[in-house]
């Protein structure tokens, strides 16, 4: 009887967790679909009307930018968080003199939320005030950068400022990724005469596949949740030029009162996100069966 | 193909001296081997000679040119790694062909290159594959078959059989003397297995912390240990080593060993003048474990050949041969008989004791009597 | 010991500073202040949390809340009943019917109203207007050209924070302009022919028109930045409530010296409000201290003291303007006037005329016409649509 | 004869390693521009950033913007500044870190070295948790919390911040002890220890670099989080973001920047020493595990 | 100490079925050796009697009784793990006795215990060190260590000799065989080096693919092989198997094989009847290294030698011994000579074959014939 409870131990310990995700994650994100089909306004209410709701979301232009805008972010933010913090993994792994000093500059900015640099960054690119503005005044008057004010190049300013914030944590990724690199397969290479630029293209950049992986987990999880970034860099605009579907479903859910709408873009928000991720965990998963 | 000679070597790492003036040199075409315990220096020696860590001072040629300077591509080398350092992203064809890529060779003559080593390697089939999916022992060939691609002045193996299950490490050890044989290329070897060592090289050189120990043929080193050092880290089980006590009797020279049972008996000596000057005093006899074997077995060549009684500790059959432990002057010792001896542990037995075979240290300096 | 936890968003400087005139009030009778603020985005955090707070069986005390929110929230039937405190004090008589509009509901007291804002105001730069001529304009015509002089003059004419209420301010402004019927049919009515129509048309093209004189870095702009620029006179004038006289009278600008306000050319008369109340939540202990603060509250020492600083006006109608500068005194005789001759105006754009979500609605189709997405005949066929399928 | 050899010294190479050090300073220098931007102004008095001229550093030093955000700032009603809150945080963020990365520890034990049918499942599972948007959690959970009683309460908090951490802590210690040789487990079970002897006795004394990942990791979420602080605070649990975002999102107050630049880096100054202290254990904690596949 | 028994067993994992059907005994007190290639299930067969995975289906008894759901703390055992498996965030002394500690056992008698164990393992000035500290060898024996402390029923080693170098090996072999004999205990011995298996065992398992291939004494396996894995896997270097051609003229069978110079020639076969069934066809010699020597080297107890010229193709000298590899049916067969044997490669010497070691194997079915 004792063995048998200590067979269950493992599992017994799991399911706490286990338990509070299927409640406080699925059990809530099936409340969504449930609520995404219901007349939900202000608070939840138990009136059906089927996809009602959904078909309504379709025909909301700014829910259609929400998604466009997330497409450009998401594409943008990973790409160069990604590139650039490998960049900046290769260039400090060459025996950089002040690495040390350098490193936490380059990751500090993950310890800060946006609330916090929110501002900073909106001075940093308001043109009036800005990088712009001090540049005129050191006496360079033709430099012009306004894309946070210009509707169609604001959500780049997102993109720039989300990646200032997480490309450090990739590099961090990166630079543990190639300190992790076998050295004599370094040295095979410069035996076999390979400059160093082709060893890393070939050789190193391939080996960084895990890498890859993990910090796409890590910035699409990030890329999600830009919520904070958005409502702090530019409030949505200028108009609704920077609206994302997590400002988007807030608004709908909370501001406008049209919870059912606000649910049932979270819903699609979540089958678009699962269909990305499930298949990476899948393989991870999968690969994980090799011993 | 070129001679490799390394004068007065010194390398450290920050203040720590791993190298400690090494003077070595093999002729074109040569096979030498480095050998010694782990941590000792070897790989770093090798670095340093592929051009891979610098050198603290000292100099390095390679055909009678100095490569002081030169970056390791340039030193015109080839390296296989103790850990194979196959690229795992690239496939068996495109491992081989990486180096020749690089220095932008035809495509016609890279595939030409590659089904060559792939036949002389017999990996033909592995060449689409990649690293990840290959066993130990085709790993070693394709990290060999990378190497040999190449046609470069010098071949650097850095213990390349130590991953590898006994039947494979045999076959590959053959496999590379043919090599060897046939392409004629000088090359250094590291590896920490003496059997490895004796059975391939043309030179041996033993380290031992840094130092260089000695550097000779493989049966100066195995017969001619110079120090005791050398005599017990050459050989697998490795030579014994017995406090003995010097006997001058005139012209007669023996030493006497004390046995288990307590018994003690005399070994005469022939031929080692040196010992005279230790009489009364206490050596440590060196004796093989194949020169200390049943009387059917010992060689019939050797005219030393002295039978004594001793006590049987423990009888290990292997097989191929019995390894029976006797204690002589307090150490346990080795001895070598043929598979059908009969021993038996506990009990007493004859054995034949090659004297031809023995040789003495002094037991404070651990130098070679002579 | 009692206690009142009270959730709003006036979280820092002066307006914060003003409440804990209400905190003293109440602790002095022995009411502890359980402070909750939640700031950003005009209580729209706050109203998330009020949300929370609700559903997890938690309500606060009071909560700070306008227009069409406390409408929604009286929907929910969670709120408390004010009434006897307000038969007691005659709050009937004394508060504008407009305001009790929002006060009450089904005939019950609910809320406490705290000020009342008036949006359509125009803060114009004493030098600039000099420059300009030195006359304030009263109709549309006259704004134009005084807009050209400013921009003739080499400043920004009109200082504007592209943030979507702010938009709605402006709008707000513009269409009481074409006549206060054409207000009542489109922003409180919802007319879809007044909302698609001709007059909407021009109001469009007036927003447009105005959009011509605000600068290239307008966009994402705080108010008071662009309150700012009319202080250092890098811009001519701002549209904007009447908080935007804390900003000059913070930086030791005097009315009538150094800035003049006027209303909104061709609105003069009319008032376009909004006005902050503490709706009373239904609480279950602590009914007494709500009642006590409800009447904190009304007392006209604290409406004098607190808008004095706010620049709003006291939600009751008795209240002496002897401490009141030009600016509020004219305030509140204006309000007293509106309220007579039923020319106040709940506000559009800060959810006093439609609930949240027509109100976001429209402002979406205002931001985007403002930032040039949309044509004025394009925008008006849009508002049509945006307030149908929020409704 | 002897001569020093000293490989890397050819022209080329040096006008390289010039190049590569002039791009990391200027990345350095991207980086640290809007924590100049912060630090600069939080030490100008009000006026003279209002004078424009954001780039330049002060004329006029004073420290009253910083003693102001910390203890006399309006944030509400009280001038209390930001130091009430900075100890809700506190109280706040120590559990919610230590559970979820204890919890995470224990997850990923399971998970790499008792596995069982269907554990991959369970995995995934936690795993995809990390992707909930978490606007979509707010009414269900406030429900719950108030359910449980928890509504407005510290340990309400810790309870959320815990659950929506789990995904990233489980995933952290999984592909670390993933790597931990089973066969210490092993030892130890026919060493008679028990399954929470083998997490104590040996697999918790390895895990130092992991756990600095994941600390960092929670720590700086929890601490940063403005959506859970603000839904489901009280009035005496209110965490340092939302009083942050009090003082600097005031709607029509007056805005002194100057004092929220301050507040801003008060507020960041724990998450920003965590990384600083531990970020050279960061870089070795995800060699040692994290970042693999 | 307890003899342990294992019946009809069966593991998979998934749909992999790693063992099949495993059959094996072994008495109170022995020493059972598992041996195969890489991946054939030692180590699975070793865990599953451990406790460690379960078992699909059969039985494992430990002193005649079943263990079946049994958790490895309850089996009363004792394993030294491959890896060693010391804990490292623990000292010597703290690995060895956190066995003990988890039991409860009194602190004085621990600290007892520790002090047997080192005085026994010579590890006494290392037990206030982490693992990190220690170098394999003292590693190795502090993993032994852990396991000796206790008094279990049946010691498990799975390779643990494998990480060590030549040398540290044979002295830990022999300590091993040492400590068996002193203590008795039942011990099951992993390992894939034959030598350790034939010097170690008391009983050899071979393993091949989840299947038991041979089952006996290392005399047995060695000598008696059943089938040609087992001859090709036991034994260093392996056996040589040729092919020849089987010869029947009246009572006297021989078999023809063809060298490399290629010349043809006999060798006579007495005693193997199975043989006749195959006149004219091919079947597969085999004959180990030290059975094919040098005249001079052979046995001289053996009365069936019998001398032949070949071809050297290449000669290894390995100090204790000579290697030469020639070319017998088409095959590369090693021989293994006197150290001073007087070969050249590319030249005919005359090989000493011992028929009375030699075994036949069909070709087809690679079974043994007798
Ligand atoms: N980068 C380094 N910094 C400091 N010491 C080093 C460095 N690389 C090697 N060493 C030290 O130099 C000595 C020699 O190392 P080396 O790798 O040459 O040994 P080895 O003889 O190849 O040993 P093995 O047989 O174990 O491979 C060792 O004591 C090692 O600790
Ligand atoms: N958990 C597992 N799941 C699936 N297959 C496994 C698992 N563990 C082992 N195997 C497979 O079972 C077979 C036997 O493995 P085992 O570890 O027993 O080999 P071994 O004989 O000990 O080899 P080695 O000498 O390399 O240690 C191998 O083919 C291996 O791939
Ligand atoms: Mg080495
Ligand atoms: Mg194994």
């Amino acid at each position: 009887m004792l063995d048998r409870i200590r067979d269950w131990v493992p599992r017994i310990v799991l399911a706490p967790s286990f338990l509070l995700v299927l409640i406080f994650v699925y059990g809530f994100i099936f409340y969504s679909g449930y609520l995404s089909m219901t007349n939900s306004r202000m608070f939840p209410s138990d009136e059906w009307i089927g996809f009602a709701n959904y078909i309504k979301l379709f025909k909301l232009r700014h829910w259609n930018t929400a998604l466009v805008n997330l497409g450009i972010f998401s594409f943008l933010y990973i790409a160069i968080s990604t590139i650039l913090g490998l960049f900046l993994a290769i260039l400090l792994d060459q025996k950089i003199r002040g690495e040390g000093f350098l490193r936490p500059i380059y990751l500090y900015p993950m310890a800060l939320s946006f609330i916090v640099t929110g501002i900073a960054w909106k001075w940093f690119l308001d043109p009036g005030i800005g990088i712009e503005a001090t540049f005129h005044s050191w006496g360079w008057e033709s430099f012009h950068f306004n894309w946070i004010k210009d509707s169609k190049m604001a959500i780049y300013t997102v993109v720039i400022a989300a990646v200032w914030q997480s490309s450090g944590f990739v590099m961090a990724m990166f630079l543990a990724g190639l300190r992790g690199i076998d050295t004599e397969i370094m040295r095979a290479a410069e035996m076999d005469g390979a400059p160093k630029s082709l060893i890393y293209r070939k050789i190193v950049i391939p080996m960084m596949r895990p890498v890859f992986l993990s910090s796409f987990v890590v910035l699409a999880h990030l890329a999600i949740k830009a919520y904070d970034l958005v409502v702090a860099l530019t409030g949505g605009g200028p108009g609704r030029a920077t609206e994302m579907p997590a400002t988007f479903m807030y608004s709908y859910t909370f501001t406008r009162n049209q919870m059912g709408v606000g649910a049932s873009s979270a819903i699609i928000m979540m089958i678009m996100i699962f269909s990305i991720i499930v298949p990476y965990l899948y393989s991870e998963l999968k690969s994980g069966d090799r011993r | 193909m070129a001679s490799l000679s390394i004068e007065n070597l010194y390398k450290s790492y920050g203040n720590v001296e791993v190298l400690k003036g090494i003077d070595l040199e093999i002729e074109d075409g040569g096979f030498l081997v480095l050998v010694g315990p782990s941590g000792c220096g070897k790989s770093t020696l090798l670095n340093t000679i592929a051009g891979l860590e610098e050198i603290t001072s000292g100099d390095i040629m390679i055909g009678g040119k100095s490569v002081a300077g030169l970056p390791p591509s340039k030193r015109d080398i080839a390296m296989v790694f103790q850990s194979y350092a196959l690229y795992p992203n690239m496939t068996v064809a495109q491992n081989i062909s990486f180096g020749m890529e690089v220095r932008k060779v035809e495509k016609s003559e890279r595939e030409a290159a590659i089904k060559r080593v792939a036949d002389m390697l017999q990996i033909g089939e592995l060449l689409n594959r990649k690293p990840g999916q290959l066993s130990g022992g085709q790993r070693q060939r394709v990290a060999m078959g990378r190497a040999l691609v190449r046609d470069p002045q010098v071949f650097f193996f850095d213990e390349p059989l130590s991953n590898l299950d006994a039947k494979l490490r045999v076959d590959m050890r053959t496999e590379i003397k043919r090599l060897h044989k046939r392409m004629g290329t000088t090359i250094v070897y590291v590896t920490h297995d003496q059997i490895e060592a004796l059975t391939l090289a043309s030179k041996i050189a033993v380290l031992k912390d840094g130092y260089l120990q000695q550097f000779g043929t493989p049966a100066e080193v195995y017969d001619d240990p110079i120090n005791m050092f050398v005599a017990d880290f050459m050989g697998s089980p490795s030579m014994n080593l017995v406090p003995a006590v010097v006997k001058v009797d005139g012209e007669a020279t023996s030493v006497t060993l004390k046995e288990a049972g307590g018994i003690e008996f005399d070994l005469p000596v022939h031929n080692v003048q040196g010992l005279s000057a230790y009489a009364g005093k206490t050596i440590v006899l060196g004796i093989r474990p194949e020169a200390l074997t049943d009387p059917h077995g010992a060689d019939r060549t050797s005219d030393q050949i002295v039978e004594r009684q001793c006590m049987v500790d423990v009888v290990e059959p292997a097989g191929s041969d019995t390894f029976s432990i006797l204690h002589l002057g307090g150490k346990q010792t080795i001895a070598r008989m043929r598979a059908n001896a009969q021993v038996t542990a506990g009990e007493t037995t004859t054995f034949a004791f090659d004297m031809a075979k023995a040789v003495f240290f002094d037991q404070e300096t651990t130098l070679r009597i002579r | 010991d009692e206690n009142v936890e009270v959730m709003h968003w006036w979280t820092a400087g002066g307006e914060a500073a003003a409440l804990n005139v209400l905190k003293e009030n109440l602790e002095k009778q022995g009411v502890n202040w359980k402070d909750m603020p939640v700031a950003g985005g005009s209580g729209v955090s706050a109203m998330t949390a009020l949300r929370a707070r609700v559903t997890a069986g938690n309500p606060p005390t009071a909560v700070q809340m306008m227009g069409f929110n406390i409408k929604d929230w009286s929907a929910q039937d969670v709120l408390g009943n004010l009434n006897d405190v307000a038969e007691a004090e005659g709050w009937d008589n004394v508060v504008p019917p407009a305001l009790q509009e929002f006060s009450k509901h089904d005939g019950n007291w609910i809320a406490a109203p705290v000020n009342v804002h008036s949006t359509n105001w125009v803060w114009i730069s004493k030098k600039a207007l000099d420059d300009a001529g030195g006359k304030a304009p009263t109709t549309w015509d006259e704004l134009i050209a005084m807009l050209d002089t400013m921009k003739a003059n080499g400043i920004t004419p009109l200082a504007h924070g592209g943030q979507a209420w702010q938009d709605g301010t402006i709008f707000d402004s513009v269409v009481l302009s074409l006549g206060d019927d054409f207000y009542k049919d489109t922003m409180i009515d919802l007319k879809p022919e007044a909302l698609g129509g001709d007059k909407m048309v021009e109001a469009f093209d007036r927003m447009a028109k105005l959009r011509s004189y605000v600068d290239d870095n307008f966009s994402g702009r705080d108010w008071n930045l662009a309150t700012a620029m009319v202080i250092n006179g890098e811009a001519g004038m701002q549209i904007m409530g009447d908080w935007a006289k804390g900003e000059f009278l913070q930086s030791k600008k005097v009315p009538g010296e150094d800035f003049v306000c006027i209303r909104f050319p061709s609105t003069q008369g009319a008032v376009t409000f909004n006005s902050d109340q503490f709706v009373m939540f239904d609480v279950k202990d602590g009914l007494a201290a709500q009642k006590k603060m409800a009447s904190a509250v009304m007392d006209p020492n604290f409406q004098i003291a607190f808008n004095t600083v706010k620049g709003s006006v006291p939600a009751r109608t008795d209240v002496s303007d002897e401490k009141f500068d030009d600016c509020g005194k004219k305030g509140m005789a204006d309000l007293a006037d509106a309220g007579k001759t039923g020319r106040l105006f709940g506000s559009m754009a800060h959810g006093h005329a439609v609930p949240d979500g027509i109100k976001s609605a429209i402002f979406d189709v205002v931001t985007a016409h403002f930032n040039g997405e949309f044509d004025s005949k394009t925008a008006a066929a849009e508002l049509v649509d945006a307030v149908e399928s929020a409704k | 004869m002897n001569h020093t050899v000293s490989t890397s010294s050819t022209l080329g190479d040096r006008l390289i390693r010039a190049v590569i050090y002039a791009a990391l300073i200027l990345f350095a220098i991207y980086y640290l521009l809007p924590l100049y931007v912060m630090v600069v102004n939080s030490f100008k008095p009000l006026d003279e950033i209002r004078g424009g001229g954001m780039m330049n550093l002060p004329q006029d030093w004073t420290l009253a913007p910083w003693l102001s955000a910390w203890s006399t700032a309006q944030i509400g009603v009280d001038p209390t500044g930001l130091k009430p809150f900075f100890f809700n945080s506190i109280l706040m963020v120590v559990p919610a870190v230590l559970l979820s990365t204890m919890l995470g520890a224990l997850n990923g034990y399971v998970l790499t070295k008792w596995s069982f049918k269907g554990d991959k499942i369970v995995f995934g599972m936690l795993l995809l948790a990390c992707f909930i948007p978490f606007q979509i959690v707010l009414i269900p959970m406030a429900r719950i919390l108030g359910l449980l009683g928890l509504a407005g309460t510290t340990p309400g908090l810790v309870l959320v911040h815990t659950v929506y951490g789990l995904g990233f802590t489980t995933l952290f210690f999984r592909n670390y002890y993933e790597a931990f040789p089973t066969e210490l487990v092993r030892a130890a079970q026919i060493d008679g220890a028990s399954f929470f002897q083998i997490f104590r006795r040996i697999l918790l004394p390895s895990s130092g670099p992991i756990f600095v990942v994941t600390v960092i990791w929670q720590f700086t979420n929890v601490w940063n989080d403005f959506l859970f602080g603000a839904s489901f605070a009280d009035f005496d649990s209110i965490p340092i973001t939302v009083a942050l975002n009090n003082l600097v999102n005031s709607s029509t107050g007056v805005k002194e920047y100057n004092v929220h630049f301050a507040g801003s880096i008060l507020a960041a100054l724990p998450t920003l020493v965590v990384y600083i202290v531990s970020g050279r254990y960061f870089v070795r904690g995800l060699m040692a595990g994290s970042v693999k596949g």
